[in-house]
């Protein structure tokens, strides 16, 4: 069942630019749903949200919840819970009361509000601090307390705009984890706003990836991670090396590229492509997609070394490729290698995929 | 589950599109209104009332006087303030030049008074805090006089000072315009003050640190961030200050500047030249309306809300000591000259008729004067009735100028400058303008007095003082919304609250500071005010300040004094009481905090 | 309030009185008043106002008159006021024995108390023999700004005598300049114009100036019930005399006003505001007290049509181009 | 050379409970060095940096800027530059009005200001926003202009309180060089407050790692990674199982620890950790080098799979051993493993860690 749908919805402002912020959005959101918005830095995620909530009226199109238009119905009858980008805390009331305050409206009684909030608070890692002020509260300890504001009123609608950004990677985790779970119980439609795109992909039933106030592909995690729709996608989500390759040969479901080296490969790609024997292919293939081996490796591509970086799990490698620099994550690097080394890539075949420019 | 086609091409686009306008679903007229800020009729629901009130009593008159200026000779009377020649030009100039001067003096005094008061903590600084509106409660009359007992050629000081140094003429004395200015700073003063201190505790204090971080000195940040981020409140004293300024009356009079608007429409109305007075009203009311557009373009560029995330906390911490001694110093000395007024009243009160002429302090004492007022059984009468009065009008001016400075600043409707406009003319126009307009309107039934008569009634001497202060509250309410995040508002009404709620228990508590601020001034104007009230008052609900004029005029100064000083009395009290209201707690933290 | 008498009839008892006098005076008159006519004991309601407020007042009340008596007012005012008709013609019994200067031929207006206007100095910085003795010498250079004057274009007193010193010197008006030249030399003569009687007072008290030209009835109440140091001259070619008045506002409860001015015009009474109140009748009375006894009124011969055509005018050209020049 | 220096400076808040928000820290920051505070959500980071930029007085203890005391000196005079967490941006200027303040009190020439202005939003990706009112700009959008604005002005210590929480990964990673590259240049020294453990791993000369007000261990990344100094730095870097196993055997730097499946290892554990034998030692494995394999390998730990989810890169499972549950992170798992399969666990042994609880 369709929950929210969003039918070419645009939203201009008036000092905005020529740019619409948001530009013919059109998403359907299922009842229970995890969608995710995810986009780069001012591409009209926080827009979206507010019309969903009701603070922007879409300067056209329309939104629904299930059946009903509520395009311009007030934000409080939309019974949705929203964590604001900037938390919006009301700094005239403690911790407890600022979580207290959609209970109150929903004239819960007091015992039962008291207990729902500790429970909150709880949920949050904020246990003890219900009676602190507002301005008495770190960064991301206010950042909590915003997510159990609207997560306490257990609203049909949860509209999180990045609810976690300030919160340590433990921390995220836990209530990432926390939110899924309450989410699930109740059965919330949730969408959610994050730049942390291992979070997308851990939390959410769909994404929506977003570019300059443009949808530019709608699906789930792993379709969006393997199959990315366009070049955006593909290096938008995680990192990605999108190579341009001249096509040798193209049929229905493959399309078959040259390589740098000269090798040819038949890399998967999606129905209806459009491209021609002749034409250029947009192949994507991510670092960790991409094996180290000896430069001397006939079947790998040559390249140099330019940049090495260590981060924890993997170690990043920028190969020079004829010119072109080649993301590279391996798990295992051969010790010793540094800038200026001489390597071969070998690309894992059926993880390639062609994308649109 | 549907996918929704990624690509945002043509051939996607959805068939909504083809129909821009679908069939509005009826919505129920109730739904319409409980639509709150949502609805497109809300604003005009919210403002409709009031804008009918000021229609009626402040804009419909205000055309009246106009075409009273030019209904006889013309234009003609515009003429001579473009002549060189004629007092009209000079007393325009003059005016002009007293109202800016005191826009300057006052900002500055105040200002700095809120700065000491909101950013230090030293001893003495709540006292402080209780007495820094007693010069605006001073009677207009009594305190002009206090000042040139103070003041003036024969004053104390100056007097004092020519004993204690010997000289031949009094040392330091004020006359003509630098007279008329000490009184305006005195008197005007605390429009500043109010809103700049309910605005330095509302601002964001994380954006004075940024500045601070990047290299910028106190006097620095004072100038590039605090100062410009108290915009909305400076804009809404100097607006206060300059129209009163503009429209002052006793203290011109007292210094002998005639050459001013107000006494040259004093003087035209003397003349029984009635189209000459409309035309210097007119005037002053075209003036008025120039400044207040000036100054909302010069507003209006910015904003000044902080755009910080979270709730940053005033946490600035000064150790330096010799700072909190200046501050004391500083404050003793504002406590002394803030109090001298009050104490040259209480003077007057206490000395024998005629026993103060040429002495520096008067030679004889008694409490004759209390003992008048208090054997008097009606002697009560006008403090009870301004109380009663100007209480009822500040709850109006509250409901009404919150809403109205809400429906300003937040909501998009046709006129809303109009409506801005509208509720300061009020302020720039004389009293004796007000009054006039609203015993024609009310004299009789008629469409905007909802077929009352009022006149001669209790209830139109609160509607006079609630149409004349309305402006104080709803420029300083307006001042502190300017500072408030939206999105607080949104937040609660994203937890369900209605617009009335989500007003009610956010916005307005936030607005508080500033809606106190300018109660407090509509209340104390309320129980000085005296040139609309002895226009139409009834001998039930006679006044404290034309009790006092009454005093005045029949000489009995020690009386009239007596009179005064309750009603300083009373203000002190108000404020006092106040300031506990106005979590004294919070306010006595934060200036800690600073200090810590 | 005396807000629904409007039809006059209906409830003719009420008497609402706008009065510029004293409040004590008011006061006293008004308790004498209902002594002897019980049936107004509480009926009667004064509001205390300055003359020009109960003009504005009344004006702007024209479509639903508040008062029933306007009680203190200057001639020009009250001339003004049954101008634009505001006041209501009344034929009171004491209107006959009253000289026809001091009322209107229509009974719109009456005259009240004469205000001598004359020259007040301070008493300790001046001996009487000091004092200036008459309007001439005030333009003395030995008077240099020692003069105080009430601020001129907004008093109606002060208007009457600087008007008079025009006229005085153009008997038809016509030629204003030579009164013109002596506000000159007067002005240049004068140390501050004061903003109300009250800082005039405060002023001469203090010694700030020590003459001025003032009426002589508040000099009397101001040296004997305020014990300020004031002394009067009678200048030696006259003093002009005001007239200040009373009338039946229309509209009002002409029955009740009626009898109220025929009050107090009551011999008695006159003579009592007279010893206590220094005032003046615009008519005889028999029991005069001794100071209006002794009083050598000379009246200045003033010809206050000619002031009503031109006093505007002078009193403008005056503010605008003789005060503070010298 | 050192150039910062917190000498055990602790800052007690009058309403901040018993505990002190920052307590006994003692930090030497070379000149130049990039300096990374790690710890979780209200553990005192920002109130630490909130002290070096002399916004705070320090309850106790001492900073010095190089030899100098500075403990108490003015904000205005430590030519710190400051991204505030909440980006605190004057709202009464534009974007570029902004940017130039600090430049302006510098009394940097007009053109000059206007180059290093428009310099300085092309390196945060906001070219042609400088005309830009902040209300209009979107949240990551106005991080962007606080961290502009504070490198533009090139101070003597950069402070940096989670510079890049709102941004994407991709700008973020970008924006990250590019603070790099212009500290590098400057050579600026840095403080740096971030959750993003990557990008402190990525970023760092050094990092502190912080828990409760308290400093737990200073060292570089790989130093912190790899060799812990407690359960907490193990856990909360990265993730790690730390698993309390009985000592066999005690040696200088190897600890013998007996496996639930009875095998015995030899974990490398640091000089002078002070276990014997009959103990139980902490020992610190981190999911990546834990490998999977069938449940019938000898050498493997039993286990049963509790929870599945994919990242992208790799894949996350929580395997149950004996009751404990053991995080592994397998970038190739066999298809199909799910939920309640059995399967063995291979432990990395030379990248086992002892750590102090
Ligand atoms: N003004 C204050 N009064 C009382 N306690 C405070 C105040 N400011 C901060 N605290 C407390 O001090 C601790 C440290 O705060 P700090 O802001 O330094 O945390 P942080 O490490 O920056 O956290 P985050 O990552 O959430 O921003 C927190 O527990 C916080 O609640
Ligand atoms: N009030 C406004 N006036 C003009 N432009 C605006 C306004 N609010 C947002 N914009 C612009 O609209 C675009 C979308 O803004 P939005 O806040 O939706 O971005 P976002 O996707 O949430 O970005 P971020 O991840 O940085 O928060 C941005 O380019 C922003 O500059
Ligand atoms: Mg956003
Ligand atoms: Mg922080």
């Amino acid at each position: 069942m369709i929950d929210v749908t969003l039918e070419s919805v645009s939203k201009r402002f008036a000092r905005g630019g020529d740019a619409a912020a948001v530009d013919q959005v059109d998403i359907s959101i299922a009842a229970g749903e995890f969608f995710t918005l995810l986009g780069p830095s001012g591409c009209g995620k926080t827009t979206t949200l507010r019309m969903v909530a009701g603070f922007y009226f879409p300067t056209s199109g329309r939104i629904r919840f299930g059946a009903e238009d509520v395009t311009h119905r007030p934000p409080n009858k939309r019974d949705t819970g929203m964590v604001f980008q900037n938390y919006a805390l009301f700094p005239h009331m403690t911790v407890a009361q600022n979580v207290a305050y959609g209970l109150k409206i929903r004239k819960v009684g007091r015992a039962e509000s008291k207990r729902r909030v500790e429970e909150a608070l709880g949920q949050v890692h904020l246990a003890g601090y219900g009676h602190r002020r507002i301005d008495e509260l770190s960064g991301g300890q206010q950042q909590r307390v915003a997510l159990a504001r609207a997560l306490v009123i257990r609203p049909r609608t949860l509209l999180l705009d990045e609810p976690l950004s300030n919160l340590d990677a433990k921390l995220r985790e836990e209530t990432r984890l926390e939110i899924r779970r309450i989410q699930r119980e109740a059965g919330t439609t949730s969408i959610y706003v994050t730049h942390d795109q291992a979070e997308a992909m851990a939390m959410s039933d769909r994404i929506a990836v977003m570019q300059a106030g443009r949808v530019q592909q709608i699906g789930a995690p792993q379709e969006i991670y393997h199959r990315p729709a366009t070049s955006f996608v593909a290096r938008f989500i995680g990192r990605s090396n999108v190579l341009s390759l001249p096509v040798v040969a193209a049929a229905e479901e493959t399309v078959t590229v040259r390589l740098p080296g000269g090798a040819e490969v038949a890399a998967p790609a999606p129905a209806g492509h459009g491209l021609r024997e002749g034409g250029t292919a947009l192949v994507s293939v991510r670092p960790e997609h991409i094996g180290l081996t000896s430069a001397t490796d006939p079947d790998a591509l040559p390249g140099q070394v330019t940049d090495v970086e260590f981060t924890g799990m993997a170690t990043n490698l920028v190969v020079d490729v004829a010119g072109e620099p080649v993301q590279v994550a391996a798990i295992d690097v051969p010790a010793g290698v540094a800038v200026g080394d001489q390597v071969g890539l070998r690309l894992v075949r059926d993880r390639m995929w062609v994308v649109r420019p | 589950m549907t996918t929704i086609p990624a690509t945002p091409g043509p051939a996607t686009t959805a068939p909504a599109t083809t129909d821009p306008t679908p069939p509005a679903p009826r919505r129920r007229l109730a739904d319409r209104f409980a639509g709150g800020t949502g609805s497109r009729w809300f604003p005009y629901v919210l403002v409709f009332p009031l804008a009918l009130v000021l229609f009626g009593y402040v804009v419909q008159p205000m055309f009246a006087t106009f075409a009273e200026s030019v209904g006889v000779d013309g234009w003609e009377n515009y003429g001579t303030f473009l002549t060189g020649d004629g007092v009209a030009r000079s007393a325009l100039v003059t005016s002009l030049v007293i109202s800016a001067a005191s826009v300057v003096l006052c900002g500055i005094v105040g200002v700095a008074m809120a700065f000491l008061l909101k950013r230090f903590s030293f001893p003495g600084r709540r006292l402080i805090e209780a007495i820094i509106l007693v010069p605006a409660a001073l009677p207009p009359l009594i305190g002009a006089i206090s000042f040139q007992l103070l003041y003036s050629e024969t004053g104390i000081l100056p007097r004092g000072l020519q004993h204690l140094f010997g000289t031949a003429e009094p040392v330091l004395p004020f006359s003509g315009i630098a007279g008329v200015l000490v009184v305006h700073t005195f008197t005007m003063y605390p429009f500043f003050y109010l809103s700049a201190s309910a605005a330095l505790g509302g601002m964001d204090p994380s954006v004075e640190e940024a500045a601070y971080n990047l290299g910028a000195g106190r006097i620095r940040v004072w100038r590039t961030v605090l100062l410009p981020m108290l915009t909305p409140a400076l804009v809404s004293a100097s607006l206060l200050v300059f129209m009163t300024s503009l429209a002052s009356y006793t203290a011109p009079l007292l210094f002998g500047v005639d050459q001013t608007m107000t006494m040259q429409i004093y003087i035209n109305r003397t003349n029984g030249d009635l189209p000459m007075a409309s035309t210097y009203a007119s005037v002053l009311g075209v003036v008025s309306i120039l400044f207040l557009l000036g100054m909302r373009w010069y507003e209006g560029r910015r904003s000044y809300r902080s755009q910080s995330k979270g709730v940053a906390a005033h946490r600035r911490e000064v150790t330096n000591p010799l700072g909190r001694w200046l501050a004391l110093v500083a404050s003793l000395l504002a406590t002394a000259v803030l109090l001298a007024p009050v104490a040259t009243i209480a003077l007057v009160a206490f000395s024998q008729d005629g026993s103060w002429t040429t002495e520096v302090v008067p030679a004889a004492y008694t409490t004759k004067n209390f003992v008048t007022i208090f054997s008097d059984p009606d002697a009560f009468e006008p403090i009870l009735n301004s109380l009663q009065m100007s209480l009822i009008a500040t709850v109006g001016c509250v409901v009404f100028g919150v809403l109205v400075a809400y429906a300003v600043r937040r909501l998009n409707f046709r006129g809303r400058g109009l409506l801005d406009v509208a509720v300061m003319l009020a302020w720039a126009l004389p009293g004796t303008v007000v009054a006039i307009n609203l015993i024609s309107a009310f004299s009789t039934g008629n469409a905007f007095s909802l077929g009352q008569v009022l006149i001669g009634t209790f209830w139109i001497m609160p509607l006079a003082y609630f149409v004349r202060f309305l402006p104080l509250v709803f420029r300083s309410s307006s001042a502190t919304l300017a500072q408030i995040d939206p999105s607080l508002e949104e937040a609660a009404r994203n937890l369900g609250a209605s617009w009335w709620r989500a007003f009610g228990t956010v916005t307005l508590r936030l607005m508080l500071p500033g809606v106190l601020a300018g109660a407090l001034l509509a209340f104390v104007h309320g129980v000085g005010e005296f040139v609309a009230s002895v226009l139409i008052y009834t001998s039930e609900t006679a006044p404290i300040s034309v009790e006092i004029n009454n005093r005045m005029y029949s000489f009995e100064i020690g009386t009239a004094a007596a009179y005064g000083m309750l009603q300083v009395i009373l203000i002190f009290v108000v404020m006092v009481v106040s300031g506990r209201l106005e979590s004294g707690r919070r306010s006595t933290r934060e200036a800690a905090q600073w200090t810590a | 309030g005396g807000g629904d008498d409007a039809g006059g009839s209906a409830s003719a008892e009420k008497l609402t009185i706008y009065t510029a006098r004293d409040k004590k005076v008011a006061t006293y008159v008004v308790d004498q008043f209902t002594a002897k006519y019980p049936e107004y004991k509480g009926k009667v309601e004064i509001l205390n106002l300055g003359a020009q407020e109960i003009l504005e007042r009344v004006r702007a009340e024209k479509a639903n008159p508040q008062a029933d008596v306007w009680w203190g007012g200057t001639q020009q005012g009250l001339a003004a006021a049954a101008t634009e008709d505001l006041l209501a013609p009344i034929q009171p019994a004491f209107a006959a024995k009253m000289d026809p200067k001091y009322k209107d031929p229509e009974g719109r207006w009456f005259g009240e108390i004469l205000l001598p206007e004359v020259i007040m100095y301070n008493n300790k910085a001046l001996t009487p023999e000091q004092a200036p003795k008459d309007w001439d010498d005030l333009i003395k250079p030995e008077w240099k700004d020692k003069i105080i004057i009430r601020d001129v274009a907004a008093s109606g007193t002060m208007r009457s005598i600087y008007a008079s010193m025009i006229q005085r010197l153009s008997p038809d008006g016509s030629n204003p300049e030579p009164g013109y030249e002596w506000l000159r030399k007067l002005d240049a003569n004068t140390g501050s114009y004061t903003a109300n009687p009250t800082d005039l007072y405060l002023k001469m008290s203090r010694q700030q100036g020590v003459v001025s030209a003032w009426n002589l009835q508040d000099i009397l109440l101001q040296a004997n019930q305020a014990n300020m140091p004031f002394g009067y001259v009678m200048p030696a070619s006259g003093a002009p005399v005001l007239i200040d008045g009373l009338a039946a506002v229309k509209g009002g409860n002409t029955t009740g006003a009626q009898k109220f001015l025929e009050f107090l015009f009551d011999d008695k009474l006159r003579a009592d505001l007279a010893k206590d109140y220094f005032q003046i009748p615009a008519v005889d009375i028999a029991e005069k007290p001794e100071w209006l006894a002794q009083l050598q009124l000379k009246p200045m011969d003033v010809d206050w049509d000619v002031v009503g055509k031109h006093e505007t005018e002078w009193i403008n050209h005056w503010n605008s181009q003789i005060k503070n020049k010298g």
